[in-house]
Parts: C-alpha cells; structure tokens; sequence
C-alpha cells in the first residue's frame, strides 16, 4: 500500500520537478518554451503550496537573473529552458559561474540551430553547456537518462551546485523530457540533500570569496548581518573588483579547476559489460537508451559489447573513459548521438589515437534507432541517417 | 425602401478550410448557418441577406458569399 | 528482451491517443507490477494528422522505450494506420477501426477490425470513449495486463462523475474483444 | 532614397465578397491555427485593408517574432521574414533602414511583443521609424500552450497562473504612445470590418504605427477562463468588452467602466526616422 | 514573512554635515568616477535620504547594473550586487521576491536601465514589486566612453552620435508611470537637498518607485557638447533646464516650454507585489 | 607621394571597419561594449559619409537582428560586440545560419568570464565562436593577426559570407583591436570583392533555399519582385516550414557541411620553418605574435622551431595540422593561448597521438610572453602563468 | 533679525579625495573656496557661512564644514 | 631581430604618453620609411596610475608589438617609473622627468634627467606640451627617427592653431636633449 503510494507515473520534465521539490529547491523563475514548458508549469502548481516562490518573468535573461536573485537571497533556485532560451541564458549563467552562485539549469534539449524542429529532440547543445558562455568558466553538466533517474539527478544537481558554489545544468532531450514511466519518490531523508553551507565567522571577518580546505567560502544568504559585494567582475578574496593580475590568474585558474580537478567526485557512470568489451558504446541520455538495448541483445548473441554510460558528461568523464581504453581490449569505441559529433569529439581527444573512434549522428529528430548501433558494432559504416517513411507530419509547436 | 425585388446569394463553404469553429453560424443576423458534423453547413438559403458578416468573421477563409 | 511487449496506440489529435497510451502503462506498471514506459509522437493538429503513443511493457526496466517491434498496434484512422502499422511484428496484432480504415493493410500480423468510434457513439452515446474502449479491447486481445490493472487505472484517470460511463466502456471493449477473439 | 510607396489616394471602397487568393500564398492553407482561433480574422482583415492602400506587394514586407500570431508571415505573398521570439521590430528597423521603400508590417503577439520583445517594442516606437506594428492580443502565450502573457487580465487562469494571475497587464496602447508612436489604435476581432479601416490607416500612417488587436485563443485561454465557445469569447470580452471612442464620448464614466476603447487613440506628426537619417547623410554629404 | 524593514516614522532631520563614514566601505574611496561625475552628488543624497528613513544597513540591498552608475552598490555598506548590463531589476525582482523583507534599490544609468534594460524596466513597473529604481540620467554612456543612449536628447553629440542626434529621447518618469510604477519622481545633481527628500520619499513608498536623476557626465557629455565645465553644465541642464512641481503650477506654458519637472510626478496605491503572491500562498495552502 | 596617401597608420579596430568600407558594407548596426567600441564609433562616423547606414540599437540582440534585417534587405551588413554582448547575439547568430543570411560579425575580445576584466585582452571566446548558440551549425570564423591583415581578413569575411551565404565571425583580441600599424589601403579594385548573388530565374521559379552546382541558391534582396518566405523554421526548399524528416536532416547536414567540405577554400595559414621542424607552435591573434617572434629567435639560435598560424580557426584546419604532423619530423606541437585550452583540444585530435601536444595558457590579461614559448620549445614544462610584477593598475572600463 | 554672534566654521578638506571639479568653489555663494593646483582650498574661511552647499554638491566626499 | 627597436612611454593618464607613442610610431612608420607597431595599456583613470604606450620600430614587419627589451623608455611620473624601469636592457637609455621622479631608478642604462613638465609649463606655457618636448628629446636621444620625421608626424597630429607652438616644443625638446648627451 505504502510503496504504491510513493510510486508516480510521471514525465520526465515532471520527475526533475519532484527532484527539484526534494532537494529544497522553493525558487523557480523562468519563461516558458517547448519542450520545457512542463517544467515551469509545474513548479508554477507546485512551489505555491509549499510556500516557495515562482515567478513568470519577461524572458529568458530575466528569468535567470531573477533566479540568482532569488539564490542570493539564501533559496535553492532554479530556471528551465529549451535551446533558444538557453543561448539567452549565456551572459547571465557565466555571471553566476564568476560570482559563484548555487543554481541549477534545466535545459530539455530539442532540434536545433535556431528554432529549428521545436517538438523534435536533439542532443545538440552539448558543446554549448561549456563553450556558450563566453571566457572560460566552470561546466558541470548532469545528463540523466530516465524519468526515475532524471528525478535523482536533479536532486544531485541541487547538492552539486551546492557543494562547489556554482551553476550546474540539467541537460536532457525532448524523449526524455517528455516520457512517462513509474518512478518511486523517497521518503524525505531517504536521499542525502545538501544544504546551502552559511558562514558562521563574525561579519567583519567573512571573505566571501577565500579558500578554506581547498573549498570556496560559504556563501552568506543576503540580509543576514553579512553585507558583502558580488560582482562579475574580476574580484579579490573580498569580492571588490581588483585589477591585480595574480588575482586575476588565481581565480580564473581556481573557477574552471574546481570543477575539473573533482571530476571523481562529481562524474557517475553507468558501466555495463566493459570486463571483457571489445565494442565500447559510449553514449548519454536518450542515444544511450538505445546504445543499452543495442548492447544488450548483441550479448545475448555472443557480440563482446559494452557500455559505458556518463551521467555527467562536464566535467567531461575523461579518467572512467581513459580506464576502459587503457586496459587494452577495446578495438573500437562508438559514440552515438542526436548531433553531429560533439561528444564524439571529446572521446577522440581522451582516446588519443589508441583505438578507434567511430560516431553515429542523427539530426532528423529521430533517436537513433538500436539497429545503427548494432550494425556499427557488427563493423558497418553509418552515415548520419534519417529513416524517411518515419516522417512526422505533426505541427511544429513552439515555432 | 420599400419592397426591393429581394436579393439572392449563393454560399460557399470550402469543406477542405473549414475546421468547424461555428463563429459563422454564431453571427450570422439570420441563422442561415449550421454546423453538420464538424463542417459547417447551409441551412436555408433563403434567409441569407448578403451581409458577409460570415466570411468577415471567418478564420479559416473557408465560407464566402456571392450574389448568385 | 523477451519479456519487452510493445504496444502503440495511433489516430488522429483529439482522439485521446495518448492518453490511452498512458492508461495502458499505468495499469502495468502502477497496478500491475510491471515496468512500463510510455512516449509520443506530440504536436497536436486541430484536425487531422496522425499522432502516436507508444507504451513499452518489460519484466526490467524499459531500456529503450520507443517501439522497435511492435506485439499490438490500435489504428484510429486511415492515416495512421498506413503510416505506422509496418512495425507490427509477425504474429503481432493490429486492431483497426473498421469504419474508418477502408484500405486495410496486408502483412503477417492477426488484423482485428470493429466499429469502435461507432460503438462510443451509438452505444455509449458519446464518441470521447472511443478510447476507453479500445483499451479495453486491446487488454482482452493481449492480455499484457489484467482487467484489473486496466480499470483501476482507467478510473484513477477520470473525472469522477464520469466513472460509470468509463467503466462501461472498458467493460464494451472486453467484450466484443473476446467475442472477436472467437470469431477467429 | 526615402521615396514611399504608391498606395492609392482615393478613399476605398468595401468589397463583397473579397477575392483573398491575390494575397494568399498558394497551397499554404489550412493555416495552422486551430478552430475558432482569432488571427485568421486579423489576417482577413489586414488583406483587405493591404487592397485598399494599392500598395503593391513588392513593396510590403511582413516581419514576425514567434507564436502563433507571428506564423502569419508565411500566408502572405509579400517579403516574408519570420524571425526570433521578441525581436520582430529590431529584424524590421534594419530591414526599413536599408530599404525605406518598403512598407513593413510586423505581425506579433502580445507574449511576442510585450513580454520578452518589450524592449525592442518600446524602442521602435521612440525612433518613430514607418512600421506599422500589430498586436494579435490573446492575452495568453498560444503556441507554447497557454501561459500567462503580460496583458492577461488579473485573476485569470493560465498554465502558469493556476490559482488566477496576480500581475497588473500593461495597456498596449498607452505604452506605445507614451513611447513615442505616433498612430496608435484598438481594434478586435470581433469588430472585422472596422479593423480593416483602422488597419487601413496604419497602413496609410507614416511612422511608426501601434495597433493592439483583441483576438481569441479559444484553444488555452477560452477554455481554461471557461468560456463556452469562442463565440462567447468574443462576445463578451471583445463586443462587451469594448466600445468605440465615438461611442465613448456619449459615455457616463460608469459606463466606460472596464471596457477598453477602440479606435485610434493616437496620432501625431513627428519626423520618420529614416527621413531623418536622410537628411543627416544629405547633411553629411552635401 | 512579509513584514516590511523598519523604518523610522518621524519625518528626518537634516544632520549638518552629515557623517557618511557608517554608510561607506571602508578603503573603497576615491570613488572610480571622474572629476566633477555626477554620480557622487546622487549617492550622498541617497546616504542622506537612507539615515533619514532608519532602515537597517542589513535590511537594504542594492542591485546595479552595468555603467559609471552601476559602480555605486561597492561603496555603500548594504547587501551589493554589481550584475550585468541592463539586468539590475531582474536580478533585484528575483531577490525581493525570496526575501520580501529586504528593501532593495536599484543604481542604474540612462543606458543600463532605458537601453538595454527596458524591458526589464518596464516589467518591474507593471509588477509593481516594492523597489527603489534610480535612473542615474547622464544622457550618455559614460562607461564605454560616450555614446548616445536613449535619453540623448536631439541634435547632441556623442561618439555615435557624432552628427547630432536624430533619435527622440525617453521621458522615463512618463514611461515608468505608464508601465506601472506607483511612484516617479524627478530630481537633479544640482538640487541635491530637494532630491535627498525625493529618494527618502521614494524609500518609504511601498510599491515600485522610479526617480529619473539628471546627473552629469563632464567627461564625456559635457566635452562633446562644448560646455565649460561641470558648473556650467549643471546650471544650464539641471538648474535652468527644470522647474519643480510647485514653481511648475505657477509659470505660463511658455516659461515651461523645454524645462522638466521635479519633485513627485505621479503616487499610486496597488498591491504590492510580494503582499500579492503571499495572498496567494495563503489562498492556496489556507 | 601616392603611396603614402594610401599608407595609413590605424588602430586594428579602425583597420577593421576600412576593410568593410572597402567591401562594401553599407549597414552596421550596433552596441557599444570595451574594447570593440572602436569599430561601432568608426561607422557612426563613416557611414553617413558613404550614404551607409548607421543604427545604434538598443541592445546586442536588437543590433544583430537589426543587422540581419539589413541584409535581407540587399546590403552587406555587420554588428561588432565583445565577450558579454557576443554572449547575447548567440541565438541571432544561430538564425542568421539557419535562414542562411551573409552577414559580418566582429568579437573583439576581452577577459572573461562574465564582466572579467574589461579592457584586459583575451583569447577565451573562440569555442564559443563555434558552439556559442544552441543546436549545430555551420561556423567560419577568422582570427586575423595584425592591422594589416585585419583589413584584408575583414574583407575576406564578407567575400565568405557572400560565396557561402552565412555569417562569418571577425575574432581578435584586445591587443590586436587596439595596437596601431601604418597599413596600405588598396585601391579599388586592387583586392576582389565579392558582390551578392541575386537570382536571375523568372519569380515563380526561385527557390531561395534549392541546391544549384553544390552552392546554395542566391540570395535575392526583400522587394525586388522575389517574394519568398524566411524561417528559422527546418524549412524546405521553397524556403517554407516543413516537418519532413528528410528536409531536417538533409538542411541540418548541408549546413554544416557547406563549411565543413570546404576547409581548402576558406582556411588559410601562415607557415613559417615548418619544413624541418621539430617542434612546431601552432598559434593564432596576439599569441601567434608572441610565437612568431620565439621562433624566429629559436631559429636564429639553431633550434628547428615552425610556425603553423591559423588565419581562420573555424572550420579548423585539420588539414593542414594533419599534413605537419604527417610528415613524420614534427615531434611536438605547442598550443599557446589566452585561454585554458581551446584550440588546444582540437589539436589534440587531430594530432591524435601521433606526437606530443603541449598547451601554454595564460588567462591574467597579460598576452603569452615569447620567453614562455621559448621555454616550452626548449622543452621545459610551462605552467599558466601570471608575471605578478606586471600588475596592471589602470581602472577597469566597462564593468 | 539682527545682529546675531556670528557663527564660526572650520572647513576640512580631504585631499586625497578631492579631484579638483571646482563644483563646490563656483556654488559657494560666498567664494570662500578655491582652487589650488589640483586640490580645492579655502581662500578665506571668516567668509564662509556655513550653509553646506559645498558639502552638499561634492561628488568626492572630499569637503565637509563643522561648527568650529 | 636585430633591427627591432623598442620605446616606452610612461606616464600617468591625461599626460598623454599613448598620443607620444602614437606620434613617435607615424614617425617610423608613414615618415620614417620603417615599420613600427603601438600598443597599450589603457584605461585612463582620472588621476594616478600608471599607464604606459609602448612603440617597436623595426625594418621588417613587427611581429611581437609588446615590448621584450626595452630601448629606449621615457617616464613622467614616479609611479610609472619605478613599475616600468626594469624592462630597460644593458646599456638602454631612460629618460625621467627630474621634478616627479625623485627615488631615481638604478640599472646598467643611461639615465637622463631633466625637468620636462616644468620646461612645459615655464618655458612654452603650456604643461600639455610636456609630450611633445619629451618627443624630441627621446629623438634625439635615440636617432631612431629623423628630427625631419617627427616634426612631420607631430604636425600631422596638432591642430593647426597649435601648430607652431608644437614645432617650438619639439625644438625645445631637441635642444635640450642633445645638452644633456653634450653633458654625457
Ligand atoms: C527565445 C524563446 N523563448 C521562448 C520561446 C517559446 N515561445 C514560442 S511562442 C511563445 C509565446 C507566444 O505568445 P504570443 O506572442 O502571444 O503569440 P500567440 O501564440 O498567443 O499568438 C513562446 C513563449 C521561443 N520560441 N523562443
Ligand atoms: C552586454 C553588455 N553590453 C554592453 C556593455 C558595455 N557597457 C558597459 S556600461 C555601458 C553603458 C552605461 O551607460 P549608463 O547606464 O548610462 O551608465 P553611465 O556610465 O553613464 O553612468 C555599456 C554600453 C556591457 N558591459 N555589457
Ligand atoms: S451572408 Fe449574412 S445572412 Fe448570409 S449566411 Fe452569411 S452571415 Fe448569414
Ligand atoms: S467560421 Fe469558417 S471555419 Fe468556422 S465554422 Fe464557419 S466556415 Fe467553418
Ligand atoms: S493555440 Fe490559441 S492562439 Fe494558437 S492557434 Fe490555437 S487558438 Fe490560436
Ligand atoms: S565617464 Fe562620465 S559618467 Fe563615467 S565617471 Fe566619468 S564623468 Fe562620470
Ligand atoms: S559652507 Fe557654504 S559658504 Fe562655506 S565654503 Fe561651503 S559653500 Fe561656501
Ligand atoms: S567639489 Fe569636492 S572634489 Fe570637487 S573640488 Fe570641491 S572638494 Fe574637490
Ligand atoms: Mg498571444
Ligand atoms: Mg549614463
């Protein structure tokens, strides 16, 4: 009786809510756009009955700027969005990422450039959660791959933000975004929940931005006796903008380096049949879904495949990737994706010409089908496909 | 003024367009109009008038009259 | 794999196709004790266009939950019914709407055909419960969840005032389901 | 080269029934809008109007943002641009800039242009520049599925206003004349025939001309608002809803009370802007 | 927790001189603005104006953009945020709404707020959220070193303007009361004891308050535009160029002709809009 | 005395925009943002002169809009931003590709992330050239090294933007942007200008977005009796939106492909010594200077040092990359950057483990010193580096 | 009303604040202020009647009047 | 390399050290027949601080427009003095303005001294000329351009109602610096 009742037959864009919910998020601002929209309505039902807040605003660029106000303010805080959006989202997340704000970035990912396909998925702005800001800045981005997960994830990126003081994003597909499947809600308690850490130093002495143990400071909710300065300016251990280079370096250096030197922390990986692999299946979020299918029944016919399955896919997970090539029975790697290579790309650079690389794209707004997986695992060439009598016809929403 | 040899009009509807919203039939000063399953349909010419409040209000450019 | 059932559930916007789809994976995976994942082609039309909802049932849970194969495909109109029913598997079932697909498609899958939209209409007295019948048609076809799962499922999805009409529509689909069933 | 476009000088004439196919792009019908769904009676509408100035096609450009509104471009057989949610009128300042001749026409909704466009909006009628821009107001976001847009009414429903909206709306009108357009209008839907006429003289007006259109989206805010169709709609939001400024005048302030005007509201002589920029390279040059 | 900060209730007392050392950050001043900039006659006013009206230091935030103006937030010791380019409300909307019980100001520029901020401008005045909106209106870009923003007026010189404007400016104070804000005000550099009681008046309203300050940038503005010196400057714009709302009443058209008002433009009572969302919270969960 | 007269001494953002006047721009639409004011400031005064038009917008969004409208309108049109305003133009940048709309965008760029250091120089926007905006899309971007070469790069961009009918992005750091060299202005005519392509087929049969000879179609101007229809839309030929999957990808692959299969005719480099070297620097903008002048030194000193310098970074020059490191003597490849390693990677994946790559990042606003690359052909390791007594005081603008 | 002691002020000057704007020298409506290179200075305190208007203008917080 | 010559001009902002090294690199460059790069760091801030133009003048293109080694350096203030000094190489010359630097910078260059602003001030009535005087004297000093070049290259700049009083300037600056090399 008790287990159906914590059990809910959810989309996956409501699922990241429930997460969200979990982890103490009672902020959410945002504009809506498909495929995300679920999300932000969503909270707009949900945060009122809890007393949180949920704010509709002009756009995309205010909807984030309000939800690190809100984040300033001493709240869990969260904005969704589509590709669209997300590129409006680029000044304002590398703002959060220099001034270091906790905030987590829901991207629900569809067929692009430009407004493209707007109801189709696509995996295609991968590259953008880390390159589309400008200047180098700090990138986790989580990529769950089913309702039940998406629903983890989130809270983990809430505890992530958390952790390491920063923007973290939750990148999905419109497949995804939009499955229903059953998923089991904890009780509370049951996942660990981060909690924004708060200095307990005198006022005088709080150095929002110093190193202690190798972790930034805590950050002070606004208003509560601690009155110090945020800026997106280059700033010293006080938060004044300084002009000194060596604090220029150190914190330049220090943003991306927190995030990349705890790859170990913040990286989980699905792995399945790598022992004895000798066809590596990389893939994330909707692609892997069929890469585990496509694994699973060339097991069951004797094919030596496997899987490895980030969830995390920045900090890119070089060191679980460098494991399975380097261990030496691996002939060939696959990198599936609705994209045109960009994760392919990242492989290439950690496998470093010691295996082969082998990728298949898919920008039709198709997933890829476990058939082109299973046939480039068996040896064949795939070109970037599109199965033309799976043609959609129905409107394109949201264009 | 007075009693004009009364006008008559002939009223097409382009079933392919309409998509039934019953806006026509709505306005229409005479009740003219009916919907017929999900299609809108004449039901007595001879009230019509002539006053293309119909297709003025149309969305879908699906109905429009004609002096006959 | 072998416990994968796949089930898609096509007709046109507004028909509640993918509602169907829904109910259908609640009942096995909520009352059913199964794992279910249900997905759709969406983008609604006013009118036409053909719309899927595409629910996969497994014993594990879904990996890939798109159909690949399909066990059962329900086919409200012609359209979706040409577009879509080449993935039914060989000996897979195809329930179509007898009045509405006139062109009915060859191949080596156990074709089904009755008037459902009709029924809703003249035995219902309401064509909104097209859907609901055919749920209940395509459980007693298929078996993959109990009568059971479908009506508590089916009922924990309406509005309550609507609670008899539905159940008898679902109690209509068992019926000329099985009698279909034995007509061969 | 700020030489306008021929339109015609005489006042029109109605025409009944109207031939609509000159100004359709073939085979692009249905539209895409649902049943009952407003905008193709501002289309209609702004068709006959387009007649009636003579502007010949060529020289008419249509600009659009996103939403369903802003899908009209791609009906018409002017110079289509259907751009980015919000930045309809910054695509049509440069298009009118590079090429004063053209008539532009930016189509958008009230989501597209006064909630993430607002800046663009406010902007274009201070520089004053020849656009006429018309609003297909909804009061909801329809494309996306019914979200709350900055002219929905307060206490009513939407997907992101569950429990009724408790944001003020902004008056179109009044933020574009307070912003510097100088043609300002209401029209409804509802109100077909003189919508026509008054989109007639925002063709005809020179600057930048505001026309905010009261349109229905049965789909979303009918049905969540609980209107029984969207006949309802439109009667009672934009027939009731409304009254003209001639009427108004007769009015008792109670009776004005709640009811938006329609007509237009504004209108004054100030210097385009690309006539201005003419003269500043005339200046320049010469 | 909608409880409002503490505010004194007694009308203040001018102290003479005033201490602003409690105010500032230690070891933050000289200021980063140039000889004669504006700018710090506004943020002594306001210093004035915040110990007049008692509210807290830990109680007040302040949220800038980006511009010569937006340095402000660092030298005063409130809750600070330097943010981004145009985006001081949006951010500052987000955080009052967390935290109803922070009095926020908003520094912003003729640029950061009316340029590239406007949207996010008038929004927050339709919403009416309580915040304390200073315009630092200096007609140019200071900070990139002298363009034209949207308050330029006519004719005036700026690096992109470099043949005389051609771009009608903003009224903000008009643009503000349209939008929404239930206070807008005006005051200047120059009348800097009349705009400290504007900015406590504008402190103690409840709702979104607006002050448009006419501020001067020697360096840039007063250069291209051939004035003397800053004095010069602010005799002619600020002193000769407004009239209050009281001398205002008294002077024929003509005598107004060209000169804007100062003082308190325009008062409203709404609701507010965090009192309104704590209303429907308690709705909802009541 | 004629030379002289066409002997200039300019700053690299006046070069910038002589080299668009050159080619024919006649539209710029615009922001102001440190440290590309420079560029905006010289049309507003050219323009006008030139009958041109001039439009400062209201934001970075509305100015790459506006620019775009320009160019539907026939012109050749430009927008020129930094970092935080290239931030904002992501999402018209992607349209612009979409709707394939030639057109000239500059980024000069700044220290980031966010407000950074305003006028401190930078090198850090150039993945987010290629991957700033949602979804895939095609990418030419060129990172001119001198006054001098800026006004010919400048007029490449809009000869590539014309023959490949997509926007192409002018990328140069701060240094570059405000460094003065006399430069020769040719003669009209002495340097070839592309001039747009406008259809010459009867209205009815124009099909703005068909295939002709592998190129797209031309381009016709809005109101010159080609009424066609422009959407950011997946479209069809015909230019009108379209949900067939086949039309998806198909436009989805040529876009990108456009550039991508055309990396001989859009990329060009410079090589220095590379026939006998051992270690080669590949290096672009300011820090190929530096990298030039080490390997010169090097070279005097009898250390095999090469110069492989980039004059366009997107689509990236693999062929040529691939090419040194395949003649077999090349044992190393040093990256230098003003950033933490973005092109960097890209070399890593060309060079795929076929010789050593070394990076040199430098992220203090201080351009890569040549003792450093020095260092790092001599073989020492190079850490990022500050040189702390170089501190630079001056007051940020712009933040 | 009149003759009233009086009042004595002391005006201190911040140098390292003060940048030379001259604003509080040309709105002293006594000219008790000057300018001295780069820094403002008092040309003759007995004239100043301590109204603040120096203080009240200075952007630098460079200027303050006391009662002496 | 061996004809890359390099100069700095230091300062604080407002005395225009970026416009000396502009003119002093047309000089090279359009008058001088030579090639020659400016750069700088900017961000002028109202009073104080250290800025600094740098000029590299070379018979081949410049390839490094930054200074390595320097030359050949001017400095008016004792702020940019003491930052900048150290990058003057063996046997380089520094040039310092005798009235603001007082904590005289020690090396293996050649130091000279004199009171340029003052000079500006008494002698031409002008401080703002204190660039152009540091002009010539760092062209006399160096010989890297011809009096010929910069008093073209400073004409080219100034306004024509200035005109002579910059030529006087330069000369003084010329003067006074081939004293100071007669004074060794
Ligand atoms: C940058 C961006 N944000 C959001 C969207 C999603 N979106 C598409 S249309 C729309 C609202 C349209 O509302 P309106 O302009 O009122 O048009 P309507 O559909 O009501 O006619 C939104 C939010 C988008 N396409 N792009
Ligand atoms: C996104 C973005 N665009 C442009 C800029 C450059 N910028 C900085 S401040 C400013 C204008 C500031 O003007 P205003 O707000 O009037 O302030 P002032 O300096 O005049 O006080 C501009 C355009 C920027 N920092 N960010
Ligand atoms: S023309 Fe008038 S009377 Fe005739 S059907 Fe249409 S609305 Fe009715
Ligand atoms: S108004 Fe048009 S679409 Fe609607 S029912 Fe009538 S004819 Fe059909
Ligand atoms: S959703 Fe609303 S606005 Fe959009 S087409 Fe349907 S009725 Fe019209
Ligand atoms: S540039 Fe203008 S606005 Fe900025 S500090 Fe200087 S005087 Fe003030
Ligand atoms: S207090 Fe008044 S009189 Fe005295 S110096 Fe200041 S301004 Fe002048
Ligand atoms: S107003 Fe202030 S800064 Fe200006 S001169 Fe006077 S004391 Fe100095
Ligand atoms: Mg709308
Ligand atoms: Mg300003």
């Amino acid at each position: 009786m008790s287990t159906e009742k914590k059990k809910k037959f959810l989309q996956g864009n409501e699922a990241c809510i429930e997460g969200a919910l979990y982890a103490g998020c009672r902020f959410y601002a945002g504009y809506p756009i498909t495929p995300s929209t679920e999300v932000m309505e969503l909270m707009a039902l949900s945060l009122p009955k809890v007393g949180g807040k949920f704010i509709q605003m002009e756009d995309e660029i205010g909807s984030i700027c309000a939800a690190i106000g809100g984040a300033l303010a001493g709240e869990k805080a969260m904005t969704g969005t589509s590709g669209p959006g997300f590129s409006l989202k680029q000044e304002a997340l590398g703002w959060a990422c220099m001034t270091e704000v906790p905030l987590v970035i829901v991207n629900v990912m569809r067929s692009g450039p430009s407004t493209g396909y707007p109801t189709g998925p696509s995996q295609s702005d991968v590259m953008q959660t880390k390159w589309g800001s400008h200047g180098d800045k700090p990138t986790i981005t989580l990529v769950p791959a089913s309702v039940q997960e998406l629903f983890y994830e989130t809270i983990r990126a809430f505890n992530l933000s958390e952790k390491y003081r920063t923007p973290v994003i939750v990148l999905f597909d419109e497949v995804i975004g939009h499955m229903r499947e059953a998923i089991t809600i904890p009780e509370p308690g049951e996942v660990e929940v981060l909690e924004r850490r708060k200095p307990t130093c005198p006022p005088e002495d709080y150095r929002p931005y110093a190193i202690q143990n190798g972790e930034v400071a805590p950050l002070a909710p606004f208003g509560e006796g601690y009155r110090f300065h945020v800026t997106g300016l280059y700033h010293a251990e006080d938060g004044f903008p300084t002009a000194n280079q060596q604090y220029i370096h150190d914190t330049g250096m220090r943003l991306v380096n927190k995030v990349e030197h705890n790859q170990d922390d913040i990286c989980e990986n699905e792995e399945l049949f790598l022992d004895d692999a000798e066809v590596v299946v990389f893939a994330y979020g909707v692609s892997s879904k069929s890469a585990k299918f496509a694994v699973k029944e060339l097991r069951a016919g004797g094919v030596k495949a496997g899987l490895l399955r980030p969830k995390t896919i920045w900090p890119f997970p070089s060191n679980a990737l460098d494991k399975v090539v380097a261990a030496g029975n691996v002939k060939k790697i696959i990198v599936p994706e609705m994209n045109l290579g960009q994760i392919y790309g990242e492989v290439q650079k950690v496998v470093a010409g010691r295996c082969e690389v082998q990728g298949i794209f898919r920008v039709d707004t198709e997933p890829i089908h476990p058939k082109q997986i299973m046939s480039a695992v068996l040896g064949h060439q795939v070109e970037p496909t599109v199965i033309p009598d799976e043609v959609l016809i129905e409107r394109p929403m949201d264009g | 003024m007075g009693e004009a040899a009364k006008k008559e009009w002939r009223i097409e509807i382009d079933a392919r367009l309409c998509k039934g919203c019953e806006i026509c039939a709505h306005f229409c000063p005479t009740k003219t109009l009916e919907i017929k399953g999900i299609t809108m349909s004449v039901r007595d010419l001879s009230t019509c008038i002539g006053c293309q409040l119909c297709d003025i209000r149309c969305p879908d450019f699906a109905i429009q009259v004609f002096p006959k | 794999m072998s416990s994968r059932y796949e089930l898609r559930f096509s007709g046109s916007g507004g028909q509640g196709m993918i509602l169907a789809g829904i109910i259908m994976a609640e009942a096995a995976s909520i009352f059913g004790g199964k794992e279910a994942a249900q997905s759709q082609s969406y983008g609604p039309e006013s009118r036409g266009g053909a719309s899927k909802s595409e629910v996969i049932i497994s014993d594990e849970p879904v990996d890939y939950p798109k159909a690949t194969s399909i066990d059962a495909m329900l086919a409200m109109t012609q359209e979706s019914c040409s577009k879509y029913y080449k993935d039914v598997k060989k000996d897979g079932i195809l329930l179509i709407d007898s009045t509405e697909v006139k062109d009915i498609p060859e191949g080596p899958f156990k074709l089904y055909s009755y008037p459902i939209i009709d029924t809703a209409r003249n035995e219902l007295g309401k064509v909104i419960t097209a859907n609901i019948i055919s749920l209940g048609m395509i459980t007693e076809l298929t078996g993959i969840v109990t009568h059971e799962a479908i009506e508590k499922a089916v009922l924990s999805r309406v509005p309550p005032a609507f609670l008899e009409l539905n159940k008898k529509a679902l109690q209509v689909g068992f019926e000329r389901a099985s009698e279909l069933k034995a007509a061969g | 080269m700020t030489t306008q476009v021929t339109a015609r000088t005489v006042p029109y004439k109605e025409k009944k029934p109207f031939d609509y196919s000159p100004f359709l792009r073939k085979g692009k019908l249905p539209h895409i809008w649902c049943a009952g769904c407003g905008h193709g009676i501002v289309l209609k509408s702004l068709l006959r109007a387009v007649d009636a100035t003579g502007i010949a096609k060529d020289d008419l450009a249509m600009v659009s943002g996103i939403g369903c509104s802003s899908r009209t471009p791609g009906y018409v057989d002017f110079n289509t641009m259907h751009t980015l949610h919000g930045r309809a009128t910054a695509f049509a300042t440069g298009l009118k800039l590079a090429k004063p001749r053209l008539k532009v026409i930016v189509a958008t909704g009230d989501g597209d242009a006064m909630a993430i466009g607002g800046n663009h909006f406010i902007h274009a009628c201070r520089r004053n520049m020849d656009m006429l821009i018309l609003v297909y107001n909804n009061y909801i976001y329809g494309m996306t599925s019914g979200q709350a847009s900055p002219t929905t009414p307060e206490e009513k429903i939407s997907t992101t206003s569950r429990y009724g909206s408790i944001e003020p709306a902004f008056d179109i009108c009044e933020l574009a004349k307070t912003a510097g357009a100088t043609f300002v209008a209401r029209g409804t839907a509802y109100h077909a025939q003189e919508l026509e006429k008054t989109l007639y003289e925002g063709l005809m007006h020179r600057g930048t001309a505001v026309i905010d259109i009261l349109d229905s989206c049965p789909t979303y805010y009918g049905r969540f608002n609980k209107y029984k169709n969207v006949a309802e709609m439109m009667d009672k939001i934009e027939k009731d809803g409304t009254v003209s400024v001639a009427q108004a005048a007769k009015l008792s302030p109670e009776k004005l009370e709640g009811k938006q005007l329609r007509g237009i509201l504004h209108r004054s002589e100030r210097l385009e802007y690309c006539d201005g920029y003419k003269n500043l390279v005339d200046r320049v040059t010469g």
